[in-house]
């Protein structure tokens, strides 16, 4: 499903990662873990596009993507959820949602400008989906709120909302349930199980490794911009390298 | 060969004075992220007082440090309106400061009239390898490479400059560490408003002012200040010299009737070559 | 240290607290529990003066630092200059101690802060509001984006702040376990309101405190 | 009877600011005087004034807004707003009487359209045969490619330049904005020219006059009418003195003999001073030229009936400050070049040069 | 999609007006109604580029020139005047693709220095190329007619103008409430979420500043046959800034504020100028007057409504308070995290 070749990438002579090579497959999840500034970001980035590898390849569903532009791979059915909060300000919360169906529908400027009936075919379309995506995440009651005013958590719930509307096969998500409370915390779990059971590909970078281990079908662990380990969570948890590098005497 | 170096060096002074403008800006949007259309006005205002102070008989020196300090005050009240209200964001100050500078030619023609005026500065000439150059001109470079050195000192290595730097780097930030981004804001306009009576003070002897110069000294300017991402006063520099040089060696060359348009050509090309080479992710970083 | 009686904050016509009243005494570590949007970030901005409230009244005594929520910090600066404005209040702008709690920002000191992986832009949050030595720190989400190994060292330097200098701790923290661990009292804030408070060891027993707030987190 | 109304659309803001002022200024001063002797026809005259800001657009605007309630214009001096409103004067039968001096406006004749200043052709003109006489053999000339003035003065010049024996060896186009001159400078230093002829109007020419005392430039500089103006000496400061600088002839009414010329020309210097404190520039002279001309012209065809003010103006022959004009039906100028003086620049006054001071008398005497 | 209250509640009634007035108002009037027509809808286009796809562009003249030069040469080369009518927003869009693509690269500030060199460097061309009559212009431009039919009176023109603009409105009002207009406003924010979601950043940047500068072009082609005359002179760099002020103060991101902004403005503008020019005002009052107004009045417009005028009146105030805070400052964090 996505394969990345010894992939490189640093910042003025600091490597963020090098030489990572790793292998998802179809309807995995795979845990990403690894101290701060270990490169799990960076990782995701050079997957997604928005930052060019100087070396190494990535494929998705059997084809080098490596030279396309970030839109393209979204279009191939890559999904991001980041680290922060991207909401698109001034525009509701169900219109943010509305903008993850872009890349899966086809009304252009001219069907728009002229309201030919693809535009209109399109518009329900994408009215539909969003509203799907909204219910699956809990925000159907904020939808037609100004999506910058929502409080931190809700904005994440968001862009989980906008990935989800574009129908991935890939979904990245970068520590989606920092800033989530018990609670809520349980319902992203609940959410990411069903996505699973729905044979959706997932890649998870998340801090709480508890949360890893019970989403997660195999943990890759990042130091210093390097894979220290990959296998089953619980084996992960208890590698002394990991144990010095990330988990400290916490766990 | 000595004309060459004529055109080299006459181009780095009207570089330099493009620069003082230039630098103006930059420290202006640097602290408040404002783009200040009333630049160009302090450098008139100083201009005029120069001008006027000189008229009256008052001895050199002391009329151009008069005039530089009237503008820094005209800085202050550009800044009190611009920014002096709580929530207004940077679009809207941009647009007050155009207001103000055009507020100011209500002011300027009642008191100074509609018609262009002009100051003596340094006479005379000397000659430089050959290539011969106003006396004018040199004191507008020195006191140009004073400036830029004072300035890049001052944002890059003293505490007060970072926090100045840091209230538009952040403002939100800035107020949680105790800043007072308000008046840093107006102390940053104060300087704009000096840095461009400098500016006025010392091209007021090369070229006439009047009321509406602002606009060709504020065209310059923004298009050096841009190169600096109005953030870098030395990139602004840069970017000010090349716009200079490139004019007159035009005007040198053979292009006499499209040196602006051949500098600001230049400009473009260099700026896009600029930004094909970078990434936007950290552009955006959250 | 803080008192709050009656705080009324609104955002137009939204009202984010209502009616808040809360005191905490010198050196005591307290935490604010509250489901997103209850209004903790709102009562945090507000008791460092960066709102201004629609009535009631906030007493702090003594220098306030906030870690806010989201980081924030000066993205085109250095780390180091970023620590150094921490100090603005203080006057102190030598970073040299908080390069003894946090080594990795030593490492980082020349980068921008920009360009920072989410969680060392948190470290240097952190490490900001400590350069004005405050005598009340609030912290608006401690653990948001640290490993767990960071995230258990600042809670450690946090309670020997407290111990030995008497630092008065505000902590909002989503790990609520975290929080119960580290502070002795807590109030709870849901849509505004302060909803229970008390010692964290009775608001652990309490059913409704800790199915909401301790549940399945997992640490 | 009711007011004649008279339209007056000049730049007030924008660029041309320094010369629309004074053009108002000056028919302000005419259209009081003529009141005060109590009108046309026992009809006072009423000024309708406009700002076209500098802009043909606005100038447009300016005139739709007041062509229905006004007899005559008189119009801008921007050449580029003139030629914008004329097409529509002369569709409206408008006795138009324009302060530009671009040639395009009588080339071809428009029956309503006249111009008041000299074109810039008789400027270039004047200063061959100035040069011719004075013994210079080779010149070279600079211009604002931005400027309608400035851009055909250059084009006649150089047309004109073989007929003067006259040869251009350096032919430099520079920008309205353009701050250093160097270049320009440099470029004659290098070659033969005996003198530098400067085209431009206002600020370019007072910053190419300080520059060019500091080029160390031993060859004569001039510079055209359009410098013509006290305030733009004072900028110029000491690197004014000696300059040698072109003029309508009643900017230099004192150096005159006595006669109708010069009597005309005082009419207005002396109470233009007394009021504003400086002598009338060359574009005050324009604007009370026009004024003349049009009342003249009303009176002649003893009304407000515009055709008949377009005859009248076609057959004019009236001293003005700006010299004698003369227009017919192939003519709408009406100026020949005897009317403009080349003078050099003492004590910050225009003084009329020997050459020019004959020329003058010949040309007034004759009158 | 979140505004369409406004459009119907305003909408009608001002259309009813904007059909009844050319009957009723004098050629004077006219000459600043279709002026104020023509300057709305150059101002939709730097709404639309700036208040929903964060673009800046200080170069908006550069493509009213082109619309009305490429009208005027085509209807003085003998092409029938409607041909050149459709010519001029297709030619500026044009030009705007090709000038688009090197220069859409910059953000911010240097897009908006980018387009206003364009528009400087573009009007010197003009100025010098003999086919556009260099300085002195193009004149005589043929009236507006159709077959042998000869529009003369300003008040057909008045209609083609407001037409024209309606058109312009509904264009824009479709584009962004549905799918292109989403990613626009989103692409506003986050070039890098938005590419996420599967936009083509570039593509949609250069078809909106296209779009925009079709609205000019429009605009500057029908200038050409009411004015009949063209020069560079008509297009100078301070009318592009012009309409962004108008953008501004009408209130930026929503259609009917440009109108709002451009009708403020244009009317402000007129008023001034015929009330400094009456008689007996003394010398400086023209210029006095109308700069001290209309600062005055822009900054206190600016000021204490930072919304605009338009969202101001409708009060919708609390819903939109973000918005207006985009390009400028959204750039100074981009342009500022380069490499330094
Ligand atoms: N544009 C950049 N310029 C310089 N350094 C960068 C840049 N982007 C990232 N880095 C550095 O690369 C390293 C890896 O960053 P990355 O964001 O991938 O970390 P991470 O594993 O996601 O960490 P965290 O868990 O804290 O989010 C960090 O040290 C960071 O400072
Ligand atoms: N700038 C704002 N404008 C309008 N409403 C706001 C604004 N900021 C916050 N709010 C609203 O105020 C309420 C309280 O928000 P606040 O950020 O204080 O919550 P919180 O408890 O910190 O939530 P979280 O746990 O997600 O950080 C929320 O309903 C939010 O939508
Ligand atoms: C002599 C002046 C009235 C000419 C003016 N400078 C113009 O270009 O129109
Ligand atoms: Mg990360
Ligand atoms: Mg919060």
């Amino acid at each position: 499903m996505l394969a990345v070749t010894g992939i490189s990438r640093s910042f003025g002579g600091v490597y963020a990662v090098r030489d990572v090579t790793l292998a998802v497959g179809e309807g995995e999840v795979c845990g990403v873990i690894g101290p701060n500034g270990a490169g799990k970001s960076t990782l995701f980035n050079l997957i997604t596009g928005h930052l060019a590898a100087d070396r190494g390849g990535v494929s998705f569903l059997g084809r080098p993507v490596e030279r396309l532009a970030p839109h393209r791979r979204a279009r191939l059915g890559m999904a991001i959820v980041f680290q922060g909060a991207r909401v698109f300000r001034g525009m509701t919360v169900r219109e943010n949602v509305m903008v993850g169906m872009h890349g899966r529908t086809r009304a252009g400027f001219v069907s728009a400008a002229l309201r030919l009936p693809r535009h209109r075919r399109d518009e329900r379309e994408i009215a539909r989906e969003a509203g799907l995506a909204l219910d699956r995440v809990g925000l159907a009651e904020w939808a037609d709120r100004p999506a910058d005013r929502l409080p931190m958590g809700q904005q994440r719930a968001l862009q989980l909302a906008r990935a989800l509307c574009a129908r991935p096969r890939l979904l990245l998500l970068d520590e989606p349930a920092s800033g989530l409370r018990a609670g809520e915390r349980e319902r992203l779990a609940t959410l990411v199980e069903e996505l699973r059971a729905s044979g959706l590909t997932i890649l998870l970078i998340e801090h709480d490794v508890g949360f890893v281990t019970r989403l997660a079908d195999r943990a890759v662990v990042l130091d210093l911009g390097q894979v220290i380990a990959d296998g089953p969570p619980a084996e992960v948890r208890a590698d002394p390298l990991v144990l010095a590098a990330y988990l400290g005497q916490a766990s | 060969m000595s004309a060459f170096l004529g055109y080299l060096l006459n181009g780095l002074a009207v570089g330099c004075a493009i620069a003082l403008i230039a630098s103006g800006l930059v420290a202006v949007h640097r602290v408040t992220g404002v783009v200040n259309f009333a630049q160009g006005t302090f450098a008139v205002v100083a201009g005029l007082c120069v001008s006027s102070l000189l008229g009256l008989g008052l001895p050199h020196g002391l009329s151009e440090v008069a005039a530089v300090l009237v503008a820094a005050l005209a800085g202050l009240l550009t800044g009190l309106a611009a920014i002096g209200r709580p929530g207004t964001t940077p679009l809207s100050s941009l647009i007050v400061t155009l207001g103000v500078g055009v507020l100011a030619y209500a002011v300027e023609i009642v008191l100074w009239g509609d018609q262009p005026r002009s100051a003596p500065g340094l006479a005379g000439s000397v000659t430089v390898a050959g290539a011969r150059i106003q006396t004018q001109h040199l004191l507008v470079i020195a006191v140009t490479a004073v400036t830029f050195v004072l300035l890049a000192l001052f944002f890059g290595r003293t505490y007060l400059g970072k926090a100045l730097t840091a209230c538009a780097s952040n403002p939100y930030a800035a107020r949680v560490v105790g800043l007072d981004v308000r008046r840093l804001g107006l102390l940053a306009f104060a300087l704009g408003g000096l840095l461009g009576g400098i500016a006025g003070v010392l091209v007021t002897p090369l070229r006439p002012i009047s009321f509406d110069t602002d606009v060709t000294l504020i065209v310059n300017g923004f298009a050096a200040a841009v190169f600096g991402g109005l953030t870098r006063p030395v990139v602004a520099l840069a970017g000010a010299l090349l716009l200079g040089v490139a004019e007159t060696m035009a005007a040198g060359y053979g292009y006499g009737a499209h040196q602006l348009e051949v500098a600001l050509g230049l400009m473009l090309v260099v700026m896009i070559v600029r930004a094909g080479r970078r990434s936007t992710i950290h552009q955006e970083a959250v | 240290m803080i008192d709050v009686t009656g705080l009324v904050v609104s955002y137009g016509s939204a009202t984010a607290l209502d009616h808040v009243t809360l005191s905490i005494r010198p050196g005591e570590m307290v935490a604010l529990l509250g489901p997103n949007g209850a209004g903790k970030s709102t009562l945090a901005n507000t008791l460092a003066g960066l709102l201004t409230p629609a009535s009631g009244t906030v007493t702090v005594h003594g220098r306030l630092a906030l870690i806010p929520e989201g980081r924030q910090l000066f993205p085109d600066l250095s780390v180091a200059d970023n620590l150094a404005l921490g100090g603005w209040r203080s006057g102190q702008r030598d970073p040299a101690p908080v390069y003894t709690l946090l080594p990795r920002l030593a490492e980082l000191a020349p980068r921008r802060a920009g360009v920072l992986s989410g969680g060392e832009q948190q470290m240097v949050a952190f490490g900001r509001a400590l350069m004005s030595h405050p005598d009340v720190l609030v912290v608006d989400e401690l653990s948001l984006g640290l490993a767990p190994n960071v995230t258990s060292g600042l809670a450690r330097h946090l309670v020997e702040l407290n111990r030995e200098r008497g630092l008065t701790v505000l902590l909002i923290e989503q790990n609520a376990r975290l929080a119960f661990e580290l502070c002795e009292r807590a109030y709870v804030l849901e849509s505004g309101r302060l909803v229970a408070e008390g010692d964290c060891a009775d608001l652990a027993g309490d059913p409704r405190v800790a199915g909401a707030y301790l549940g399945g987190a997992i640490t | 009877g009711d007011p004649i109304r008279v339209g007056l659309i000049v730049s007030l803001t924008g660029n041309y600011t320094p010369l629309g002022s004074e053009d108002k200024k000056a028919v302000e001063l005419a259209v009081e005087q003529v009141n005060a002797q109590g009108g046309l026809h026992g009809r006072k005259i009423e000024l309708v004034t406009r700002d076209d800001k500098t802009a043909p657009d606005q100038g447009i605007v300016a005139y739709n807004q007041i062509k229905g309630e006004i007899d005559a214009l008189i119009g801008p001096v921007f050449s580029n707003a003139a030629l914008a409103i004329e097409p529509l004067a002369q569709r409206d039968k408008m006795p138009y009487l324009s302060l530009a001096p671009a040639q395009e406006q009588v080339e071809p004749i428009k029956s309503y359209v006249f111009v008041t200043p000299a074109l810039s052709s008789m400027y270039a003109e004047r200063y061959l045969q100035y040069i011719q006489a004075i013994g210079v053999k080779t010149v070279a000339v600079a211009w604002d490619s931005k400027s309608a003035y400035s851009v055909s003065g250059h084009k006649a010049m150089v047309a004109l330049a073989p007929k003067y024996d006259v040869k251009i060896a350096v032919d430099e186009p520079y920008e309205t904005t353009t701050s250093d001159f160097s270049a320009i400078f440099t470029h004659v230093r290098e070659s033969s020219a005996e003198a530098l002829v400067f085209w431009g109007s206002g600020a370019p020419g007072v910053t190419a006059a300080k520059q060019y005392t500091a080029s160390g430039l031993k060859v004569p500089l001039f510079l055209t009418a359009s410098q013509a103006s006290k305030l733009w000496l004072e900028p110029m400061g000491a690197a004014a003195e000696g300059m040698t600088v072109q003029s309508a002839i009643g900017v230099v009414g004192e150096h005159l003999p006595d006669g109708r010329q010069k009597q005309i020309i005082e009419q207005m210097a002396k109470p233009y001073q007394e009021k504003h404190g400086y002598p009338p520039p060359q574009f005050a002279q324009d604007g009370y030229s026009a004024c003349l001309l049009l009342f003249e012209a009303i009176r002649k065809a003893g009304g407000t009936d515009q055709p008949k003010i377009q005859q009248a103006l076609e057959t004019m022959d009236l001293v003005t400050p700006n010299g004698r004009f003369r227009y017919s039906p192939t003519d709408h100028s009406g100026l020949s070049p005897e009317f403009i003086s080349v003078n050099t620049v003492k004590n910050g006054q225009f003084v009329p040069t020997e050459w020019a001071r004959t020329q003058l008398a010949k040309t007034v005497g004759a009158g | 999609m979140s505004r369409p209250p406004v459009g119907t509640l305003i909408g009608l009634p001002v259309a009813a007006v904007t059909l009844a007035l050319p009957a009723v108002l004098d050629d004077s009037a006219l000459a600043v109604y279709i002026l104020l027509g023509l300057a709305a809808m150059v101002t939709v286009g730097v709404s639309l580029l700036m208040g929903y796809a964060g673009q800046v562009s200080l170069g908006q003249g550069a493509f009213y020139a082109i619309g009305a030069y490429t009208a005027a040469l085509l209807s003085l080369g003998g092409v029938p005047p409607p041909v050149g009518l459709v010519a001029a927003p297709v030619v500026a869009a044009v030009f705007a693709v090709v000038i688009g693509t090197p220069l859409l690269r910059l953000r911010g500030h240097h897009l908006a220095f980018a387009t206003l060199a364009m528009q400087l460097i573009l009007l010197s061309l003009a100025g010098q190329l003999d086919f556009t009559g260099g300085d002195i212009g193009l004149q005589a431009i043929p009236q507006f007619g159709v077959g042998s039919f000869e529009m003369g009176g300003a008040a057909a023109y008045a209609y083609l103008t407001w037409g024209g603009l309606a058109l312009v409105m509904l264009v824009t009002h479709n584009v962004i409430t549905s799918r292109p207009g989403r990613a626009l406003r989103a692409l506003a924010t986050s070039e890098t979420a938005a590419a996420s979601s599967g936009i083509p950043v570039g593509r949609y940047k250069l078809t909106v500043f296209a779009l925009s500068a079709a609205f000019a072009g429009l605009a500057g082609g029908i200038y050409c046959f009411y004015t009949g005359y063209v020069a560079p002179g008509s297009f100078p760099v301070l009318i592009s800034i012009q309409y962004i002020v108008m953008a501004v103060v009408g209130g930026l991101g929503t259609i009917w504020g440009a109108v709002v902004g451009a009708t403020a403005i244009t009317l402000l503008l007129q008023g001034l100028n015929t009330l400094a020019t009456v008689p007996g005002m003394p010398t400086y009052a023209p210029s006095v007057l109308s700069y001290a107004v209309y600062a005055l009045v822009l900054i206190v417009v600016v000021l204490f409504l930072p919304q605009g005028l338009l969202p101001a009146v409708t009060g919708r105030l609390a819903a939109r308070r973000d918005r207006t805070r985009q390009p400028l400052t959204e750039e100074r964090d981009g342009s500022a995290a380069e490499s330094r």
